[in-house]
């Protein structure tokens, strides 16, 4: 054994006999990780104010940045959706709305809170954050590809902002942006606003770019000593895996981005066929919308669950460490993860069964997706089962984790609905399928969302949010956005089509005007709940009480840094070392009830553990 | 990375072996182009494209991209992601068959043919 | 606890929405009650597992909240309960898979003596054609479209010349009879929705996209388009009238076909594309 | 390349050996330097750019109703009285190899530390690309020159043009950015910034011969990208 695995021991030995007391004889032999590989990083330390806090290289500085942008884009969003619920509901009081308007804000609704938001808060901002800290290591690999990454987001985000205040506004076609009627004339922004869009997109494909390999090859060439893949944190694995699915969907989306520009802007007929508007042919022919519709969701799918992969992750920690239980089946949930992302490469037309596309795809993309419907199913189960015989911490962050699990699995379930493949026929392009999709990746992952800033708040600012303001956030949250989507899957099974401006003047419709005010209120009152967060984040930040160090006791590596909150290059003089899984929550013999994950086995001995 | 490894890594492959792919690439292309010059139609032509095509991306990524020195978990990583590729190859393929009979018959053939 | 019993109180409540709710799928009129009925046993199954799960999630955490003096279990896996659960839902799904394909094998296999009904659409409004006494439709071409010939067809096709044109938003059906629906749009994409025929289809520019049913319960129904279109979207309606045979042919009567339309057009000039406009 | 030797951990050779890396701690590509794991996956990524792009081509050639233009006629040069088909491609094709296989020496002379060599033929790698730009830009001036634009095209379907322009315009980009970091790159060697481990402009991290690689590794990722196009649209 090397001079610098002995130092090393030693100084574990020291920080875990803090938390576990006493324990059996050391014996080196049981102890034994291999020596590094890898010599230590290089870091750039920034000195002044630009290099340590704009142009900053620390990882944890740029998640803290993409959260923030992320956020941001979040609350344009959170008011756009007011917008539209105020015409739906209120038609009256929403005098001052077009239908152009209503599209516009439709669409940039759901381009912002699709990939703006969510994709850009749970990779760039918890990916960035916690990656480095929960696999051990000092930084992300390529800290100034890094920091670049989260200006080109910034960039994607000011063209996106842009586009609301050019000539004709923001594009109106859906966050589809389904050809032809994208870059038309009949649909609002089919000028600037497209172009903008398409631009910003581009741009974000590209950071993104830059940001996933970042994630990617920290995660499999820079993890610490003893930290093997099977030992990672869930949330690790749902993030990687969800950047793997970004590295390779994302190409599709730049690319019809790239065939969509080149057909405004040049008139190339990639996805125009011939057509006549206004009584005139316009100069295109030959090409194919369907196309576009196919690399649209070779992203759009797997984009779905670069969304969920990671609230997946996330969520199985915070049950995991609020129930005081390890969480159950962790092998199963891993090949869940890896298998969901896998299989999502294999079901992108279940989107267009009524699309025109060739009618038999229906049978192959009908199999594959209710094949997903498997794994998802068992890592629900395994959530559950981890509650099962727990010892649960009802706190604010157990409640998120709760909402997620009742918002995901109705979600989910309505997914097999759409999935299959006649079914979706009289349900697809209604109101059930936004219920849908919003209860599945709007709600449950915000969820997850929210779960994790009350959890990890502690770690990145060193104080408590507050558990009573909490607790309304969640339950306003919660209660309103299930009244809000629940009753909507009914909207759907009466047959409104979605991205409607208004739809009274049917007679079966009309019972629904009653059904969408109660809805718009309840919209109303779950986007003002958020505040309520914001609230607690200022209050706290300024008279919250200390966190100390892992105030959760919680097994992962992110709550053992030198210093709280963790300082650049996270863990002070030498890296730890791992001896085993995050989750040795309540282990028969152990005095408390987990075991960190730098515990050597043989301060353990006496222990009943049986997984490393 | 650390110099002790780089030494170790500087174990390098004879000249003769770039050559010799060097060489074989050329020829490759040449065969391709031949395929060309000599105007082969159909089937044979199809085949044979693909056939020096693939041959080629294989040398280059065996040998000029050192795929074949390395290990296989790397390998593997770039390699599967490839059937998700071809399944979109396979659809896309089924797809514009259906566009294009769809297009053929109801905008031009019509009725006439059945 | 209160956490415990709101969460309850949800599900309760959602049980209850769907007994009492007053808004449920319409009167189906067509013979696609095969989706229906998947959708009732999507419904049944996927409910049962929705409660179940919530249930017993609400039982955890009034059974296993947090107490100083309890450990939990410590059980990192059960291979049999995980072999168990997923050939269970392997299972539970395929039973949901099965009927789903089946209908599906019908929806994109059309009988044989479906009358064939050309549905065109541009923004924002429809027309329709149907097949002459050769009970072909003629084809047609976007750029052949003209005050003269508001349907582009092809004059050149012998098949054409008989077509029953309906230059109007309104379309006449016989009930019980198979129809074929021909979707093509000039434009942008559109789709021809009767949600009370369940049946769908986008019609996109470029190609020709069918579907199928069969309409058995006479009436008029409004036609909606569920593919989002652009400005008009919301207002592109249309209606459909189901009758019996003896109306549906009196009203058939009536129409006039694409000779007529060429007959009484004197200066017929193929090169004028100018849409008609309504 | 060798396996490395790495301190307590036992190489396994195939599928047991990517079982083994895949399980054990710290890394799971054994012995690749982080940057070259990188660049693996951004080519990985970039493929799948390229595929979509031929895909689409696919898409479209396969469903146009228009006769698709002869490549073979319309790539035709006509020389010393004779028309040779694709000519000014297989050249272009020639071209491209060879500079990837100055590239390939460039990459072994540098991880023996060969500074001159592996300078030198990093350069004849950059000329090379360089004169591959060059052709590109002759053969997109000849075919403006007869008529050809994205959106139209006297030969055929108006999609030749579109996807002609587009998918040579995005490989000739990669190019082109190959060949500044080619010309960037030479100059580092030149100067001997890897063997007295200078720091970079930007990053400010320790440079090494192993960038040669990775640099390689684009510049083959490119060639091969170039014998795709080449068999799909130029042969097909």
């Amino acid at each position: 054994m090397s001079e610098e695995q002995d130092n090393n021991k030693v100084v574990y030995q020291a920080q875990s006999s803090e938390t576990m007391g006493g324990s059996a004889s050391p014996s080196p032999d049981m102890d034994y990780v291999r020596p590094a590989e890898i010599p230590e990083q290089d870091l750039y330390h920034g000195h002044s104010f630009i290099t340590k806090w704009v142009f900053c290289q620390d990882a944890k500085v740029i998640g803290v940045q993409y959260f923030l942008t992320a956020v941001f884009t979040g609350i344009v969003g959170l008011i756009l959706s007011w917008l539209m619920r105020l015409q739906l509901g209120f038609p009256e009081a929403a005098g001052f709305m077009t239908a152009e308007h209503y599209y516009q804000f439709v669409t940039m609704h759901g381009m912002i809170m699709v990939v703006y938001f969510l994709t850009a808060l749970f990779l760039g901002g918890f990916g960035n954050y916690l990656i480095p800290l929960m696999v051990g290591a000092r930084d992300m690999v390529f800290p100034y590809v890094n920091m670049i990454s989260f200006w080109m987001f910034f960039i994607a985000v000011a063209v996106l902002m842009a586009s609301f205040f050019v000539p004709g506004g923001p594009t109106g076609a859906g966050w589809t942006l389904y050809p032809p009627q994208t870059i038309l004339e009949g649909t609002p922004g089919s000028g600037m606003g497209i172009l903008l869009m398409l631009i910003s997109l581009s741009l974000f494909v590209i950071g993104f770019t830059m940001g996933g390999l970042n994630y990617l090859i920290t995660v499999l060439q820079a993890r610490t000593r003893g930290m093997t893949l099977m030992r990672m944190p869930l949330t690790v694995w749902g993030i990687f895996t969800a950047t793997v699915l970004a590295m390779l969907a994302f190409p599709a989306l730049l690319v019809s981005a790239i065939m969509m520009t080149l057909d405004k802007i040049l008139g190339t007929s990639f996805f125009m066929p011939t057509i006549i508007q206004a009584g005139e042919v316009l100069e295109y022919g030959g090409g194919s919308p369907i196309l576009f519709q196919h690399l649209f969701w070779f992203f759009g799918h797997p984009e779905v669950y670069i969304v969920a992969l990671p609230a997946f992750g996330i969520v199985s920690d915070l049950i995991s460490v609020h129930s005081r239980k390890n969480i159950f089946g962790y092998r199963m949930m891993v090949w869940a993860i890896v298998g969901i992302g896998a299989l999502s490469f294999f079901v992108w037309a279940h989107h267009m069964y009524v699309s025109g596309m060739n009618p038999w795809f229906g049978f192959f993309f009908a199999t594959t997706t209710l094949i997903i419907a498997v794994p998802t199913a068992m890592k629900v189960y395994n959530w559950i089962l981890t509650l099962w015989r727990g010892n649960i911490r009802l706190n604010t962050v157990m409640l998120w984790c709760l909402g997620f699990i009742v918002t995901f699995v109705n979600g989910g379930i309505t997914g097999i609905f759409l999935g299959n493949v006649s079914v979706d026929v009289p349900l697809s392009d209604t109101y059930f399928v936004i219920a849908h999709f919003h209860m599945v990746m709007g709600i449950a992952p915000l969820m997850v969302i929210m779960g994790a800033v009350y959890h990890w708040f502690p770690l990145v600012s060193g104080k408590m949010l507050d558990e009573g303001l909490g607790k309304w956030h969640f339950w306003i949250t919660f209660l309103g956005a299930y009244s809000i989507y629940f009753p909507m899957h009914y909207l759907g099974f009466i047959g409104v089509p979605r991205r409607y401006f208004e739809m009274y003047d049917s007679p079966y419709m009309a019972s629904a005007t009653g059904m969408n005010e109660f809805i718009s209120m309840a919209a109303f009152i779950v986007g003002a709940a958020q505040f309520i967060l914001i609230y607690n984040i200022i209050k706290t930040l300024k008279t919250g009480k200390k966190a100390g160090q892992n105030p959760w006791k919680a097994n992962s590596l992110e709550w053992y840094t030198s210093t709280v909150p963790p300082e650049h290059g996270n863990f002070g003089e030498r890296l730890p070392v791992v001896h085993r899984w995050p989750y040795d929550f309540s282990v028969p013999g152990a005095k408390e009830d987990f075991i960190p994950q730098t515990t050597p086995p043989s301060e353990v001995v006496h222990t009943k553990v049986e997984k490393t | 990375m650390t110099d002790i490894k780089e030494k170790e890594q500087t174990s390098t492959h004879k000249i003769g072996i770039y050559l010799w792919i060097w060489g074989l690439l050329f020829v490759l292309s040449f065969f391709s182009y031949m395929v060309d010059w000599y105007q082969f139609q159909g089937f044979l032509r199809w085949s044979l494209i693909l056939i020096f095509m693939f041959l080629k991306a294989g040398l280059i990524m065996a040998f000029f991209m050192h795929l074949f020195w390395e290990r296989y978990a790397l390998v593997n990583v770039l390699l599967w992601p490839m059937t998700a590729i071809a399944c979109f190859i396979f659809l896309m393929v089924a797809e514009f068959e259906y566009t294009l009979f769809s297009r053929a018959f109801y905008f031009v053939v019509g009725g006439g043919v059945q | 606890m209160h956490a415990g019993i709101i969460f309850f109180l949800v599900i309760i409540g959602s049980i209850l929405f769907h007994i009492f709710t007053p808004w449920y799928w319409t009167d189906i009129a067509s013979n696609w009650k095969g989706m229906d009925d998947t959708i009732t046993l999507t419904f049944w199954v996927g409910g049962g597992v929705f409660v179940a799960v919530c249930l017993f999630m609400i039982y955890c955490v009034f059974k296993f909240s947090y107490k100083e003096d309890r450990k939990a279990e410590y059980k990192p896996e059960d291979k049999k309960l995980e072999r168990i659960l997923t050939w269970a839902t392997t299972l539970g799904v395929a039973a949901l898979l099965a009927p789903g394909l089946i209908v599906w094998n019908q929806y994109v296999n059309v009988p044989k003596n479906a009358i064939e009904i050309d549905v065109m659409a541009w923004q924002w409004g429809w027309q329709y054609r149907l097949p002459g006494e050769d009970g072909k439709l003629g084809t047609t071409q976007v750029i052949n479209i003209s005050d003269n010939n508001p349907f582009g067809i092809n004059l050149n096709d012998p098949y054409g010349k008989d077509d029953v044109l309906i230059q109007s938003d309104a379309i006449n059906l016989k009930n019980n009879k198979p129809v074929k629906i021909l979707l093509r749009s000039v434009d942008v994409l559109h789709n021809w929705y009767v949600p009370q025929f369940r049946a769908k289809m986008d019609a996109v520019p470029g190609v020709v996209t069918y579907y199928w049913f069969e309409p058995n319960k006479t009436g008029e129904y409004e036609v909606l388009c569920a593919e989002y279109c652009g400005v008009g979207h919301y207002a592109m309606r249309g209606s459909v009238l189901v009758q019996n045979d003896e109306e549906y042919n009196a009203w058939l009567g009536e129409q006039e076909t694409f000779s007529d339309l060429i007959a009484k057009q004197k200066n017929f000039n193929i090169g004028d594309t100018k849409l008609a406009q309504k | 390349m060798a396996d490395p030797k790495i301190e307590g951990y036992q190489f396994k050779p195939g599928f047991k050996g990517m079982a083994s890396d895949t399980g054990s701690d710290q890394t799971m590509f054994k012995g690749v330097h982080w940057g070259k794991a990188m660049m693996w996956i951004f080519l990985l990524s970039d493929t799948f750019v390229f595929s979509c792009f031929l895909i689409s081509y696919m898409k479209g050639r396969g469903s146009t109703l228009i006769d698709w233009p002869n490549p073979s006629e319309v790539f035709g040069l006509h020389v010393f009285g004779v028309d040779v088909p694709l000519l000014l491609i297989a050249i272009m094709t020639f071209v491209l190899i060879t500079s990837s296989g100055t590239m390939a020496l460039a990459v072994k002379y540098g991880y023996e530390k060969n500074r001159k060599m592996c300078g030198w033929l990093i350069l004849a790698t950059a000329i090379g690309g360089l004169t591959f730009v060059g052709m590109q830009a002759f053969e997109w001036s000849k075919l403006i020159h007869e008529g050809v634009r994205p959106w139209e095209n006297p030969f055929g379907a108006p999609q030749f043009g579109s996807f002609f322009f587009m998918i040579t315009g995005f490989h000739g980009t990669h190019v082109s950015i190959g060949v500044i970091f080619l010309f960037i790159y030479a100059y580092k060697v030149f100067a001997g910034h890897y063997d007295n481990k200078k720091r970079g402009w930007f990053t400010s991290m320790k440079g090494d011969y192993v960038e040669i690689e990775i640099l390689g590794l684009y510049w083959h990722f490119v060639d091969l990208v170039w014998v795709f196009i080449f068999a799909f649209f130029y042969l097909w």
